[in-house]
């Protein structure tokens, strides 16, 4: 990391929607080690925002502990964050979901905050449709303690002290996939390009929606041998297909070949426009998504980009029939029966 | 059946196998006797299983109004072939056993000094009913009409209480009325009739309402404001939730579409459960959880979390037998140290103690207030025979002015007003600082909630002193909640002893009763009764204004001694121990017997 | 420079960024002070990240052996422009101040009270090495070579731990003997050597060792004979771990076959880890897990089962700055009091409080022969000071006529001779009952563990007085434990003073110091090393025979004292807390300053 | 339940090849609800004990907390058993296995147990391929604490109170077999023919065996309209085939039509039988697996028999390299290494 900010910022930087600059979307100084794959993350982040137009205070930022729970400092400033306990982001995420719904929830995890201590809330979050973009930076190890293979890493996998991993990697995206979820996607940090339009559908999708994204440790797991190191990710990475985000009534950019290309359409008329689609896999059906996980895996091959959408999902609050009102938002008057209900209550007792 | 009359005031304990239907009829015979204006509690003893298992109802009638649970059975009604060898021997010598004596009792259940009272319900019911539920259910009613004639219990307060119960299926209350004939008829011409033991109609009750402890805690939740919910099954806590659903849903339903203004959601465990009430709380919506021993277990991280980055939350733990999963079915109060430290590092957490169901109410619907005042967890300690067991105990109260105390909360046009929010500085000089809920203002009053240490303006610091800066604002913040937990309840106006005796929670029925019966004995001891931790000034003064003061708790290490001693530099020699810990309710009878162990020393030594 | 020399006597900070190679560097000049006999002492004060922030190394040398840190920095070597501003400030008035003048220093940094040694280290090396992360690394190493000519420390010295460093890779010696060299003659140019503050060869080490408590632990696991090993990865708990693999890994392996005689697993969390260490004890096998606090507040549960259906199982845990993430790179003594009483209902651990590394080893291993015998939970209450900083200690010693203690276990031959076997039952008077492993014997011996109640056999109950039984029995075994515990260490054969001082774990070293220096003084302190918890008779009689006893811990709440006034009924005036908590180790200092308002108010009061 | 156990045994029931009649392998009397599922799985972990002629001390039985949990009480009361805590029985089943290898472990778990409160551990004990035989007594409630929902009832799923299960069923089977378990059945406690030899083979198996099997809470969701319910499962039940195991050097004692018959043999030479197989599903393919139980899903079906089985299986201590001793057996003189060995280490410290 570079301890002093640089002051320049060119003045003429564009302005969104809302008249912010991008500047008005970044955190504080990051931490991480210099390029350490999470940064770019939080890069992508404050670019999607940036590009939604989104308000920042209208963001909450949750995460558990590991460095990559640290980002959430690192983007937002305005936006409140909450860098919880290890493992136990899901269950926070979901209480503050369920108080307001209408903040946009960021949860960012990490590998081992998600697929070890935190697997047990993760299913969970995942079985509620929670509304949340939940972000995994998968980099194969635990990072903030130094370095210990975390349960995605490959059988196979060297880590930097030579060790060769024994167990089965957990796959996050096939299990949020086999759990249910309807948007899940796969990126690698390294592909801003494809990245920022996932993280703009995600939050534009109106449940769970989860990316798992290959984000190396260049300072634990960059090695030669490992199957997370930046080297190995490019080499192995393989789209589904490119993929644009298209916001509500916005017009099409570009033009694509018919026979390649698809459009998914999400619940407000945005869409998301695919193409130089793989063969034989349909965004739309969750076996044909896992089928091809599999059938990547068995290639050792990493499936990114969208690889499942099911825009008709129904999240948590439409499963409680929760009033349309944020609950943290009702008073008194609201919440409070009277001293006569009261009365009638006592009755009841006696 | 020479004895001479003994008017309200007597034991009856029900021995029956769970899930054949025994708790509806159970519970009419107790109804019945609240409804005659006579001071009546019942205890639920059941097994931690579902089906066949031995289970006990007992119920203490009392004229004088002790509602503790009391040793010495005097009426056993026992339908439990299982458990019958015992429970003959549980009747007090003198005492009555009422039996199905449409098989013949065992040789060995004959006993010489009590008095046997068969009936052959098995039989009654067989020809009465035709349908093999019928015949099994309504032997049930038909012990309760047998002790209708035997105790005098007024058969139009069954009629009534039958009438409302069965409203809307009005054709089922023949049945139950047949059935209660069926034991009364049998009675009246095979037995004398009354016992010696029996009610008569009084005006004791005045308004109050018989009621559970979990159902109260229920209620005061929805008063409070309680909008986000989860929660993981166990017992004995469950029933705190499934009643603010069902109240929730019955007041807090939007009429025209049928939403809710509130969201409860079963966790995945405990541990998610209490997450998610930090996360609603720190966006600003009340929101609790309920739990016992285990659940607490697995929440000391997280509540070190909340005491740290100081989040308000609101706990409730129905205590049940420890350690580990102990006895899920019996009392104690056992938690009292878990839940005041809990989690690694220096953490202390606000615990409340209600004794009834009017105060579990009461404390449930104030611990949201210190809870969001205090920016801290705030733990509700009730216990198993409080949360499940009825106890008749004062109407519910709310007064509709009143406002939920939301605490120290900025808002956008407040924030507009300051230079630069911080939301960890002591402005007021009491430990307890401004806060921001998420999404306030778009420039002003975001912030980092975080578990590690910060400065004054939420960022990260590894600084020693900012560090130690702000351990001990927390320390300030306790001393300022010592003032604003409930106050102790004191049994005198002025103290008249050099004796003092102090109680919680459900100890309050025994030391009450024992208090009294002591003090008709010429034995005076002044007593307090503990509403909350930390101990406030007043607690003190009692303490150091009595030579010996006598802690009585249900668990066996003192542990609410321990706190006492901890926070309050208590020499240990004045405080003396009354423990009961086997799971079942207190009785005063134990406490008179440990004060008297005491007392009879310190006799002897001035001899 | 016209101080007078002092030898051996100083604190030198190194102020690095970490992640850029400077922790070899520095252990090589705090390891060549230890090879030329002279008590040193380091400490690595270090970020909770890993790459880019500032880290500092503090060595505090002493002729007299005293191991605490020290306030007051004679000497800072700087070489992280980030924390240069606080780096200056740091030093005391009359030190030095040694930084990389490569480029010019800010004129802020400029106090006319300290003396500036700069040197052109990032100039020489670039000039001298071609690689850049050589002229990165060896920077470093250069200053190290400055410092051996400014301190006196012997070269030959530097040239013998390089050979022994690279071993098998002789060919990085010159670079590093280069490097030296760089800074080492351009001292010898520039400036006036050695400073006022040097070294001079001493034989004060004997055959001490230099080890951290961490590594120390994990060889104590491995002469124990731990085979199943379950953990989480928490700073600063693993490196217990990492030790336990390494020498398990040479010293547990079957050389033909390369099998292991252990078995070592990542679980998925502290919840898991703790629940295998139970499983595999209850198996039969030694085994133990290391955690910090927020682990530590995990396994509540699963400490309540292990305590309640007693199952032996050691926990070491390095404490760290509480609570909840608090500061994960700071050391503290917080978590006493959560591990003493660690779960619901009513429970209690036995705590072991190692020193110093020897004492690491020892009590680790100490602790499976507890943990067996007593068949119930054991933690080791060490921390981050003693965890992960190296210190000067005795060396590790074993007998090895030395037999493992493995407790009351009964095998098929045992069996074979008894009538019935009773898992609960308290045969030997002493709360400790018998148990089996699964698999002994085919039709006898076999039992039912549960975290439910039960009775003497092991079987089901729900019996209030089973349960009472059985808890007062456990109760027995606590006091059983009272003798079996390590004793304390007195500092004095007889009382001389009517002030006591106890202490434990790491404070030692300050309390040491400070006892010693106000000794010179004429104040005279009678002190006591608690190595456990429960405690003995011993610690009573100590306390009694005092008039007022100084308590220090590293935590806010006073945390020993309070399990003081809970177990021993201590009269709390008597115990006068000394706390430090701000995350640094302790210092002589502060012992005296607070043993010093206590001596004064006493004074002025007879005045 | 009947609280007295009849006295009356037929004198001349029949001897195993140990010589042990079947009420040996019996435990205490159950005290469930009668009627309960839970209890037909216990007396099908007893047949099967017999039939494989295991000797009861060699089996140690863990569990969890529930009524599910309880049943090792019930069945081998020569075994020593563990009733731990809710959810955390994987721990500590793989803590006992790792501390002697050569005992079967018998996991007995409930839905609330293992899909909600044990996920986490549920996941990782797949993960790390623990040899044990993991069984999980599903019926979509939480019993012992009266009747809630499970993370395994159906959406849609009437409770007994009425209430409409609004939250999707996590799948334990499909979970296990992406988990990368390497057997993988399923059941039903009302089909003991079926039961029985899937436990014979669980039992046999050299790694992770996981049945999940469908026992119905006679008390709390029995009724109509919940999909856990005896009548819903019997109805609904799709088995892959129909299953026989057969012990290594057994004579084959049936004929099969070969077109529909497969034999998948396991790693001592026993082998699984299967006949009337399901169309396209392949025993030994993890992928033919997931697409059979997603498209039974579908078709509102519940598949069950032997799912999955991989008999190239490695277990933990295999992946682990420890000897072949259990190590609870490893003494003194096995494990310290000597006071020289120590000066040695004193020395490295100096
Ligand atoms: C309860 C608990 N256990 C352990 C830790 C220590 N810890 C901090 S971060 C971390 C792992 C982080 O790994 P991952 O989530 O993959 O994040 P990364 O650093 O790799 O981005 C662990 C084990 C903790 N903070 N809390
Ligand atoms: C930590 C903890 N939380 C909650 C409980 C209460 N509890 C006991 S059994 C059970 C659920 C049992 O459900 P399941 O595993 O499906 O078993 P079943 O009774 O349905 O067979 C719960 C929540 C507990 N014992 N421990
Ligand atoms: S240790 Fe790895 S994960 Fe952590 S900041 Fe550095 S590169 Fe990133
Ligand atoms: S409650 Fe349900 S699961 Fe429990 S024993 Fe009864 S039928 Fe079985
Ligand atoms: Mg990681
Ligand atoms: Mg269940």
């Amino acid at each position: 990391m570079t301890y002093l900010r640089p002051k320049f910022r060119h003045p003429e930087l564009e302005k969104n929607k809302l008249g912010y600059t991008i500047n008005y979307y970044e955190g504080a100084l990051s931490t991480l080690c210099a390029g350490c794959g999470h940064d770019s993350i939080s890069a992508a982040v404050v670019q999607a925002c940036y590009e939604m137009n989104i308000e920042p205070h209208r963001v909450a930022k949750l995460s558990g502990i590991g460095c990559s729970s640290k980002t959430p400092t690192y983007f937002l400033s305005n936006s409140h964050g909450f860098n919880s306990v290890h493992g136990r982001m899901p269950s926070v995420a979901t209480g503050a979901n369920l108080a307001n719904k209408e903040l946009i929830y960021f949860g960012m995890s990490g590998d081992g905050d998600s697929a070890s201590i935190g697997m047990g809330q993760f299913v969970h979050a995942v079985r509620r449709n929670l509304r949340m973009i939940y972000i995994v930076m998968n980099n194969g190890c635990y990072g903030l303690t130094k370095g210990q293979d975390s349960a995605t890493a490959d059988k196979g996998s060297i880590s930097k002290a030579g060790s060769n991993n024994r167990f089965e990697a957990i796959d996050m995206a096939a299990l949020a996939l086999e759990l249910g979820a309807d948007f899940v996607a796969q990126s690698f940090s390294g592909d801003k390009t494809q990245l920022i339009p996932l993280i703009k559908a995600a939050i534009n999708h109106k449940g769970f929606a989860f990316i798992n994204v290959i984000s190396p440790c260049v300072t634990f797991n960059n090695n030669v041998g490992s199957t997370k190191s930046y080297d190995y990710v490019r080499q192995h990475v393989d789209a589904t297909a490119t993929i644009d985000y298209v916001p509500p009534a916005a017009e099409i950019r570009t033009s694509y070949n018919e026979g390649s290309s698809k459009r998914v359409t999400m619940h407000d008329g945005s869409y998301i426009q695919l193409h130089k689609l793989e063969n034989s896999w349909d965004p739309q059906s969750r076996q044909s998504a896992m089928n091809a996980i599999h059938e990547a895996r068995n290639r050792n091959e990493i499936l990114t980009g969208l690889l499942y959408l099911n825009s008709q999902t129904e999240d948590l609050h439409h499963t409680l029939n929760t009033v349309s009102q944020p609950l943290n938002t009702l008073n008194e008057t609201d919440l409070c029966p009277s001293a006569e209900a009261l009365n009638s209550i006592n009755n009841s007792f006696r | 059946m020479t004895e001479t009359p003994k008017i309200n005031d007597f034991v009856i304990r029900f021995a029956n196998v769970n899930g054949t239907g025994s708790a509806s009829a159970n519970f009419l015979f107790t109804k019945a006797i609240y409804r005659m204006g006579i001071p009546v509690s019942p205890k639920n003893i059941f097994p931690s299983n579902i089906q066949g298992l031995p289970t006990w109802y007992e119920v203490r009638v009392s004229e004088k109004g002790y509602l503790a649970r009391r040793d010495g059975i005097d009426i056993v009604v026992c339908v439990n072939p299982q458990s019958m060898a015992n429970d003959v021997k549980s009747v007090r010598s003198g005492g009555y056993f009422l039996y199905d004596n449409t098989k013949m009792l065992y040789q060995q259940f004959i006993r010489e000094d009590i008095h046997y009272i068969g009936i052959p319900l098995t039989k009654l019911c067989n020809e009465a009913f035709t349908d093999a539920r019928q015949q099994q259910l309504f032997k049930n009613i038909a012990y309760v009409g047998a002790l209708s004639v035997l105790l005098s219990i007024e058969f139009n307060v069954f009629e009534d209480l039958l009438a409302e119960q069965f409203k809307g299926k009005e054709k089922l209350i023949p049945f139950n009325i047949k059935a209660l004939n069926l034991g009364a008829d049998y009675i009246k011409e095979n037995y004398n009739y009354p016992l010696p033991l029996r009610l008569e109609r009084r005006n004791l009750i005045g308004n109050k309402i018989m009621v559970d402890g979990n159902t109260a805690c229920g209620i005061g939740a929805v008063y409070a404001g309680a909008t986000v919910v989860s929660w993981y099954p166990i017992t004995p806590s469950t029933s705190v939730i499934e009643a603010f659903e069902e109240y929730s849903s019955k007041l807090r339903k939007v009429k025209e579409s049928g939403e809710n203004k509130v969201a409860i959601v079963q966790a995945e465990d405990e541990l998610a459960a209490i997450g998610m009430v930090i996360g609603a709380n720190w966006n600003g919506a009340r929101s609790f959880t309920a739990t016992s021993g285990p659940g607490l277990s697995l929440m000391n991280e997280f509540l070190g979390l909340a005491y740290f980055a100081e989040i308000p939350a609101v706990l409730i733990d129905v205590q049940r037998t420890g350690p580990s999963t102990g006895m899920p079915t019996r009392t104690q109060q056992s938690d009292v140290l878990e839940a005041a430290y809990a989690s690694h590092g220096d953490t202390k957490h606000i615990l409340l103690f209600p004794s009834t169901p009017t105060e579990c109410f009461d404390l449930t619907a104030e611990s949201f207030d210190l809870a969001e005042q205090l920016q801290t967890p705030v733990i509700l300690l009730t216990d198993l025979d409080l949360g499940m067991n009825d106890h008749i105990c004062e109407p519910f109260n709310w007064d509709n002015s009143r406002k939920f105390k939301r605490g120290k909360v900025l808002h956008a046009e407040d924030l507009e007003k300051i230079e630069r929010f911080g939301r960890y500085l002591d402005v007021d000089n009491d430990g307890i600082t401004y806060r921001t809920y998420p999404g306030t203002h778009p420039t002003k009053g975001s912030y980092f909630t975080r578990g590690t240490s910060r400065d004054e303006y939420a960022v990260y610091t590894e600084d020693g002193a900012a560090y130690e800066r702000n351990m001990r604002r927390l320390s300030k913040k306790w001393e300022t909640a010592k003032n604003m937990v409930p106050a102790p309840h004191f049994y005198q106006k002025e103290n008249k002893s050099k004796f003092g005796i102090i109680f919680f929670g459900t100890s309050r029925y025994a030391c009450e009763e024992a208090i009294d019966i002591m003090n008709n004995q010429g034995v005076m001891l002044d007593a307090m009764r503990l509403l909350s931790f930390p101990f406030s000034q007043q607690v003190h003064d009692f303490i150091n204004s009595h030579e010996q003061v006598f802690v009585v708790e249900q668990n066996r290490d003192a542990q609410l001694r321990s706190l006492m001693l901890i926070e309050m530099n208590i020499v240990p020699q004045k405080l003396v121990s009354i423990l009961n810990f086997d799971g079942m309710p207190l009785t005063a009878e134990k406490v008179i017997s440990e004060v008297d162990k005491v007392l009879k020393k310190e006799l002897s030594q001035l001899n």
